[in-house]
């Protein structure tokens, strides 16, 4: 038998002076259940709560029901008094009877009426309240981080300084992503290599972070504070312990033709190579496809010139497995594909390039040595001209819908690095809109405007043609009203940047959302900026949205952040209502998986008694308490009625609703 | 009509939003009639969407546009100059009523001279 | 239509998401934006808690109007919850007005934690929709009148 | 069709005899001619009673969710509206497909037994199948004039697992699925209501429509189950009857493939698809044609969204 | 011997109702069934069977029995069985008729159905003779002469003209009180009653044999492996239950109202799997044990208990209204005997 009490409280005259607090008390008395039923000026006050703490105690009270302010307010605090008294605080239903009540109704009678209807409604409810107790989950102390670039890399050093281990896993050779391509730096135009590469080999030396390069994800199962990971180690063919980076296989390797990645394809590397000089690992690797002894099995001149035996022609994936109490996400960008934008000529004319090709041209270590000439013939251009937005800002269905972001300040950054080493060159820009909000960005622009004299052109161009040997650039300029032709001798595009291709599929693993571009979704745009909607899930740098490299280094500090605040905890208490699932009603039919935004549910099969010795073996949901943050959408979904919320059950809403309407 | 139906009717028969628009002059960067117009494609969209509709169909740009459709081709946000600068010609043609060309006639009327893509957007239009 | 008499007045029953839109109503509250005593809140984590199973039972049980509110869509706390409930409910009451019953005896609405003004606005709406309706004959059990 | 029938039997006598499969589900025949049954035959022998004609109208996909539990496999024929149920339970995991040897059948529209004894046609002596007409007992009918209603609406593919049996191309449909839908749309609330009032008043709660669902596989249907706070076993109030065909047709909202069975059995002819069919029409006008069964992957449209979905206000095109 | 002319008879079903209430097959939403005679009603006298029999008259699919009326702590208990005034339940047939006996048997033994017998005792029967048996029906099997149903007053169509024959005390007086009918014929009603004599002879299911369907063969006939391929296709829904004019099993449920508890009682279905839920749950586990419970029951059990009595009366509605067409007759050809 069930024994409630039932405390009115007066919040001064905020509730009795509208309600009858007497008359509620009284009536609530009557109810069936009820043993106790009291008033009080301020039930949350000390005094107010030891009367409830006292009246637990003396009627060995089941259930508690507060008629106050809005649960919103003081839940929590009349769940702890309970607490302390010895009840289980999900005994405690509260009873809006002053914001949706007394505040907002003025007659007397009617205001005590319907906070008697509400007190019922509580009280209807708490019957049917069970006690809950939060789970709890212990915390993996590892930290994976999807993605070596300069966010995987900032991300890594910050959880690694509050002396958590990490790993990065990255698909290339090396870590150190686009940003280890880039020539200078906006706005204050310092060498990416001389400010990325020190952190590199932070990363490296730091006996926290374990860096495992020419890897990817195979699977990630579990859930925060637990996963469970699989990594495949790709074959490199080389033994990453025993190579020193001599580099002196590279020298002997006879195939030599193969394109390099890391300057964009602008020259050839040999079939084994170190991506670049300070690549780290700084190790060797071997192009399998164009490895004549692993493809014909004649030359291994490589494995004879190597002093320290690295070379293992035969080696193979291997997949490890790991534990992490939570991920990263820092799988970066890629500028997008020029194939549908044939007016600009991108893959008939060599001299057309994108950003970032030009970043390897113009680059000390690039194919050109830092002499910028054109990819054709390899003379300096005497005219460049830059065009923006190249697939930004496009919903003809060729580009990207979005803005990428970095492209107004790094062509304003090329503009002004050729007119400062090369002042003979006429430099010419095609915009839209010049988008230059941070901080002393505008002034960097006006800058290559102002003082190195960038022809910047408000319009675009509608298409590019040879003509004469020149790369004539056929656009508007719509400040001056015509059509203008530009004859010149090299043409870069800023393409549209988009999410690194392989984020769907990590998304998809770790049960992450992803929106209509491939970004990865935030808990909340503003105020969850950092971590998944996926508990245990954090964001790091362009996966989320375009950005530049201090946005991406803050942010990914910021999801460092929100990391170790994670592995800092010893267990995860978790949310004490969540659903459930009736083993005996599920029929296993994955409807509820496909609405749980977290990923909680998964499905096992279970042997059933049948009765008469026999037995069934049935597919049957089960929620994970540490990752269900008990919204109820599959309580919606299930078909058979078997998934239920804790706290917020049907038969709880059910006769709420039921109270309610009695009259 | 009133100037407003006919914003409206051109704005219809075009199937083009002109607030989509982000200018950005690509069709007008593209344009091969460009030198022939003297309200530019870019401009048609922007005069559209002001409803200056008289500018527009006293312009000349409507006899010389060529109806090549480069400019919707090449459009970045899926808006149609050309369809405009068609909407803005067939009601310049609708209100002029009777002088209408019937297409039967035209073959007498072919010289050497006329673009294949006149002809073409000739008979789209006449055979209406 | 019937008149609704002064002992019979109308039911409404309003299921809130807790995130958004019961804190509208505590903001209507604490603003003191009146609305009709026969509003009558029931807390849901999310509008997508709300089974069709709560608002047919409400009707059986005497209601004349119900209505969900939730997140704006985009807002939900739990990120996608109110696309669900958006659809079940467009297709449950448009399911209610097939079958003949008052198509306004239903609605959604979605009212943010700020929007206390609208929260209040809403349920002057919705009631005085409902008192113009009268008694809900069509949804009704009558075993729960007496 | 004779020989179309003579192709299953081959079929089914072959996949018997060698093993492959161990049982066959099919149908079997009657006493009346018309009354033919869904069942499972074990032996060649039994098989003697096999037919496939006409009056194949049951939709034999929910049996698989009972037979795939069972060892050994089963060689099940399914009409192409039984495929998409088929395909809809297999999306649920509620068959295995390992355990089912399926063969799709080709159909012409199955009659309706109740339109048949309206043309006074009291037992079936004889009768002849081509895809137009049909002729019973020497009665030369029109197929729209006596199949089932699903089938003059028909536009289902013969979807092919293992195989298919099929000689003739499908009839096409006769009629707009979703006039009848269309019209009660038309018509005012106080129609409607009136309309809705007359037929579901006649529901007895055989629960035939439920269990006969291939979309109502739960373990225990929340009518029967005391704890759910719904359950009913009678229409004891006018509100009850609403209750239990919203709830019901709300269940499979999504799911429903539109076989029609539920309307087929309903001992009452209470045309209850019109409550399927109009989540269907919503569905597909709403959110993009959706037709369930027609894959075994994709996201049914309640368990899917997209961010400019219309709100419920704007439902009836306000 | 009354009678009256078909195109006349709204009068007559006025004249019934202004002094009782009147039941008969009345069409709604395309179905017939026993429904009130009122203003508007599209009466379908002429309709060889209801979908659901004439037992609802009596044993209604759901009736209240008490309330209990409860506020705060308090609970007043009040009886809630409706009264029954008397009424003329018109165009029973044979079949439904002989339901009757097989109800009354369950109902009218000790101890008594009191909700039963008010009903039973308040009623006058008008039943009529089935001019047009069809393939489904197998009446004279169990004994039930279609041509003479022997109500209160028997009812015989002939042509365009209704024949009133009153059988009963009961009867003689209401039909004594029937102004709108005049003197009829006797030969005409013997002719055609012979007539329905012989179509009723070649029906196909006329011959069945039950032979079989014996007391001391209940453990043999039990046993039959048979059962698991007849009941194979069983969906386990109520059709059957529900549109059989003998079945009587019921469940009684409580319903919270908005102030205290309706308790009613209802049909319920041995067919279902939630049948006679015991301690735990249904004792019969398979839908093949309750597909044999129920027509045990009804040719095994029933006669066993009830002096040979079988309780079912061939009235053939399970036989068309089987989702999946199993039925008695297919139970009976495979067991049965000699069929």
């Amino acid at each position: 038998m069930q024994k409630i009490g039932v405390f009115v409280c007066w919040c001064g005259s905020n509730i009795a002076a509208t309600v009858d607090v007497k008359k509620v008390a009284e009536v609530l008395k009557a109810e069936p259940g009820v043993v106790i039923s009291e008033n009080y000026q301020y039930m949350c006050s000390e005094n107010g709560q030891a009367l409830i703490r006292n009246a637990i105690k003396e009627h060995g009270l089941t259930g508690v029901v507060v008629c106050s302010c809005s649960p919103r307010m003081h839940e929590a605090t009349f769940r702890k008094t309970c607490e302390s008294a010895g009840l289980n605080p999900y005994m405690v239903e509260i009873a809006n009877i002053r914001e949706q009540c007394s505040w907002i109704h003025k007659d007397i009678e009617e205001a005590t009426e319907k906070a008697i209807i509400l007190g019922r409604s509580a009280i209807a409810k708490l019957k049917l309240n069970a006690p809950l107790t939060s789970g709890e989950s212990a915390v993996v102390k590892r930290a994976l981080v999807i993605g070596g670039g300069i966010a995987g890399i900032q991300s890594a050093l910050d959880i690694a300084e509050a002396g958590f281990e990490v790993d990065i896993v990255e698909q290339s050779p090396t870590i150190g992503g686009n940003m280890a391509k880039l020539d200078k730096t906006f706005p204050t135009l310092d060498c990416a290599a001389c400010i990325l590469t020190p952190k590199m080999v932070d990363c490296a030396q730091n006996e926290k972070i374990d860096i495992m390069t020419f890897s990817e994800i195979e699977s990630v199962k579990g859930f925060v504070g637990n996963f469970k990971v699989q990594i495949r180690r790709k074959a490199r063919f080389v033994d990453e312990k025993k190579c020193t980076g001599c580099g002196e296989c590279m020298q002997k390797c006879p195939s030599k033709k193969g394109l390099n990645d890391f300057n964009m394809g602008l020259n050839t590397r040999p079939a084994i190579y170190i991506p670049f000089a300070q690549a780290i690992p700084n190790v060797a690797i071997i192009d399998p496809e164009q490895c004549l002894k692993i493809k014909n099995g004649k030359c291994g001149l490589c494995a004879m010139k190597c002093n320290v035996n690295a070379i293992d022609y035969t080696q193979k994936d291997e997949i490890i497995e790991r534990e992490y109490g939570a991920i990263v996400v820092a799988t970066g960008y890629k500028p997008i594909s020029l194939e549908n934008f044939n007016e600009y000529g991108y893959s008939s004319y060599k001299d057309v390039v994108t950003s970032l090709e030009l970043e390897r041209l113009m680059n000390a270590a690039g194919p050109s040595d830092g002499h910028l000439v054109r990819p054709s013939d390899h003379k300096e251009p005497k005219v460049i001209t830059f065009i923006q937005c190249v697939g930004s800002r496009d919903t003809s269905g060729c580009g990207k819908p979005y803005c990428s972001k970095i492209c107004c300040m790094y062509t304003a950054k090329h503009a002004m690095l050729i007119r400062e080493k090369y002042p003979d060159t006429e430099v010419h820009v095609f915009y839209i809109d010049v988008r230059t909000p941070g901080k002393n960005y505008d002034e960097f622009f006006r800058r290559a405007v102002e003082q190195y004299g960038v022809d910047y052109i408000k319009g675009m161009v509608g298409k590019v043609y040879e003509e004469n040997g020149k790369l004539m650039v056929q656009g508007s300029d719509l400040i001056n009203n015509e059509q203008v032709v530009i004859p010149s001798d090299l043409v870069v595009l800023a393409a549209a940047i988009e999410p690194n291709p392989s984020v769907r599929n990590i998304a998809t693993m770790v049960t992450a959302s992803i929106d209509t571009n491939n970004f990865l979704t935030e808990a909340h745009a503003k105020l969850r900026p950092v971590e998944s909607p996926t508990a245990g899930i954090f964001l790091s740098g362009v996966c989320q949205g375009p950005k530049d490299i201090p946005e991406t280094v803050s942010q990914a500090s910021a999801c460092a952040a929100k990391v170790i605040g994670l592995l800092a905890k010893d267990k995860l208490k978790c949310n004490a209502c969540v659903s459930h699932s009736d083993e005996m009603l599920c029929t296993g039919c994955s409807v509820c998986a496909n609405v749980c935004p977290y990923g909680a549910i998964t499905y096992v099969d279970k042997e059933f008694r049948l009765g008469g010795g026999k037995t069934e073996v049935r597919r049957v949901a089960t929620v994970n308490d540490a990752v269900c943050q008990g919204c109820g959408a599959c309580t919606v979904a299930c078909p058979s009625g078997a998934m239920d919320l804790k706290g917020f059950s049907n038969k709880q809403i059910m006769a709420e609703v039921d109270a309610i309407c009695k009259r | 009509m009133e100037k407003n139906e006919i914003v409206r009717l051109v704005k219809e028969r075009s199937g083009t939003d002109a607030r989509k628009c982000m200018k950005c002059g690509k069709c007008s960067g593209r344009c091969p009639a460009y030198h022939d117009m003297d309200i530019k494609p870019h401009q048609f969209v922007s005069y559209i969407e002001k409803g200056e509709i008289d500018k527009l169909m006293q312009s000349k740009s409507l006899y010389t546009c060529l109806s090549c459709f480069a400019c919707v081709e090449r459009c970045p946000r899926g808006v149609a100059p050309a369809n405009v600068i068609e909407a803005v010609r067939q009601e310049v043609i609708r209100q002029q009523g009777g002088n209408k060309i019937m297409a039967e006639t035209v073959p007498s009327m072919i010289d050497e001279t006329i673009p294949q893509q006149l002809l073409v957007s000739m008979f789209r239009k006449l055979n209406k | 239509m019937q008149e609704i008499n002064k002992e019979k007045k109308p039911l409404i029953v309003a299921f809130c998401c807790n995130w958004c839109s019961y804190a509208g109503a505590d903001l209507a509250g604490s603003s003191r934006l009146s609305y009709p005593a026969d509003v009558k809140i029931i807390r849901v984590p999310c509008s997508c808690r709300v089974n069709p199973m709560f608002i047919l039972k409400a009707f059986q049980r005497g209601a004349d109007g119900v209505i969900i509110c939730g997140c704006h869509p985009g807002d939900c706390h739990y990120t996608t919850g109110n696309y669900y409930a958006r659809r079940r409910m467009s297709l449950l009451f448009s399911m209610l007005d097939y079958l003949g019953i008052e198509r306004e005896r239903t609605r959604v609405e979605w009212v943010s934690a700020a929007e206390g003004a609208k929260f209040s606005k809403v349920m002057n709406e919705f009631a005085s929709k409902i008192n113009e309706l009268g008694e809900n004959k069509r949804l009704e059990d009558l075993r729960c009148k007496n | 069709m004779q020989k179309l029938e003579t192709l299953m039997l081959e079929k089914a006598k072959n996949l018997l005899s060698s093993g492959e499969v161990s049982r066959v589900l099919g149908w079997k025949k009657g006493e009346l001619g018309y009354d033919v049954e869904p069942s499972v035959f074990t032996s060649a022998q039994s098989l003697d009673n096999f037919v496939y004609n006409v009056f194949c109208g049951a939709n034999l996909s929910k049996y698989l969710v009972q037979e795939t539990k069972k060892e050994g496999k089963i060689l099940v024929f399914l009409k192409p509206c039984d495929s998409y149920s088929f395909n809809q339970l297999i999306k649920e995991h509620r068959i295995n497909k390992d355990k089912v040897y399926t063969v799709g059948v080709e159909c012409q529209g199955k009659i309706d037994n109740y339109k048949l004894k309206e043309n006074g046609i009291e037992v079936v002596e004889s009768f002849d199948e081509e895809v137009d007409f049909v002729t019973v007992n020497g009665k030369k009918f029109t197929k729209g004039e006596i199949v089932l209603g699903k089938c003059s609406v028909c536009e289902k593919k013969l979807l092919d697992y293992d195989e298919v049996i099929s000689i003739n191309e499908k009839r096409s449909p006769d009629k707009d699925r979703f006039e009848m839908v269309k019209k009660l749309e038309s018509m005012t609330a106080d129609e409607r209501y009136a309309f809705w009032k007359d037929q579901l008043s006649n529901c007895i709660r055989c629960n035939a429509c439920r269990n006969v669902c291939p979309a109502c596989t739960c373990t225990k249907c929340v009518f029967d189950n005391d704890n759910s706070g719904i359950a009913s076993k009678a229409n004891s109030d006018s509100f009850e009857e609403k209750m239990f065909h919203i709830i019901r047709a709300f269940h499979v909202a999504g799911r429903c493939t539109d076989c029609g069975e539920c309307s087929r059995v309903c001992p009452q002819h209470i045309p209850l698809h019109l409550l399927n069919r109009k989540f269907i029409g919503d569905i597909n006008r709403l959110y993009g044609t959706y037709q369930a069964g027609e894959d075994t992957t994709s996201k049914g449209p309640l368990t899917d969204y997209t961010k400019q979905d219309v709100d419920p206000s704007d439902v009836f095109g306000g | 011997m009354k009678k009256i002319a078909i195109s006349n008879i709204e009068k007559l079903y006025n004249e019934i109702s202004s002094l009782q209430e009147l039941y008969l097959p009345v069409k709604k939403a395309g179905a017939t069934n026993f429904a009130k005679y009122e203003n508007g009603v599209d009466v379908d006298i002429k309709s060889l069977q209801t979908v659901k029999s004439a037992k609802d008259l009596f044993f209604p699919q759901s009736e209240d029995m008490i309330d209990f009326k409860v506020s705060g702590k308090n609970i007043e208990i009040k009886d809630a069985r409706a009264q029954s005034n008397p009424f003329v339940l018109f165009g029973v047939r044979g079949c439904d008729l002989k339901s009757f006996e097989v109800l009354d048997k369950v109902f009218l033994q000790e101890p008594v159905d009191t909700m039963y017998k008010s009903k039973r005792d308040a009623v006058t029967v008008i039943t009529l003779a089935c001019n047009n048996p069809e393939s489904s029906c197998f009446c004279k099997v169990f004994g039930v002469d279609p041509a003479n149903p022997k109500g209160d007053i028997q009812a015989t169509i002939v042509g365009e003209e209704m024949f009133f024959e009153p059988l009963t005390d009961k009867g003689s007086e209401l039909l004594s009180k029937l102004t709108t009918l005049e003197d009829g014929d006797e030969k005409a009603v013997e002719s055609e009653k012979k007539e329905i004599s012989q179509k009723v002879e070649k029906l196909p299911f006329v011959n069945l044999d039950l032979s079989n369907f014996k007391g001391e063969n209940l453990m043999e006939l039990f046993d039959r492996p048979e059962w698991e391929e007849l009941s194979k296709a069983c969906l386990g829904c109520g059709t059957c239950t529900f549109v059989c004019p003998t079945c009587q099993c019921f469940d009684i449920r409580d319903f919270e109202t908005n102030d205290g508890v309706k308790r009613f009682r209802c049909w319920d279905s041995c067919m279902y799997s939630e049948f006679t839920k015991m301690a735990a749950e249904n004792p019969r586990k398979t839908q093949m044990q309750r597909y044999r419970q129920r027509f045990m029951h009804k040719l095994v059990y029933f006669p066993a208990n009830n002096g040979g009595e079988y309780s079912c009366v061939g009235c053939g509605r399970c036989v068309k209204k089987c989702p999946q067409s199993l039925n008695i007759v297919k139970v009976i050809k495979k067991l049965g005997g000699k069929n």
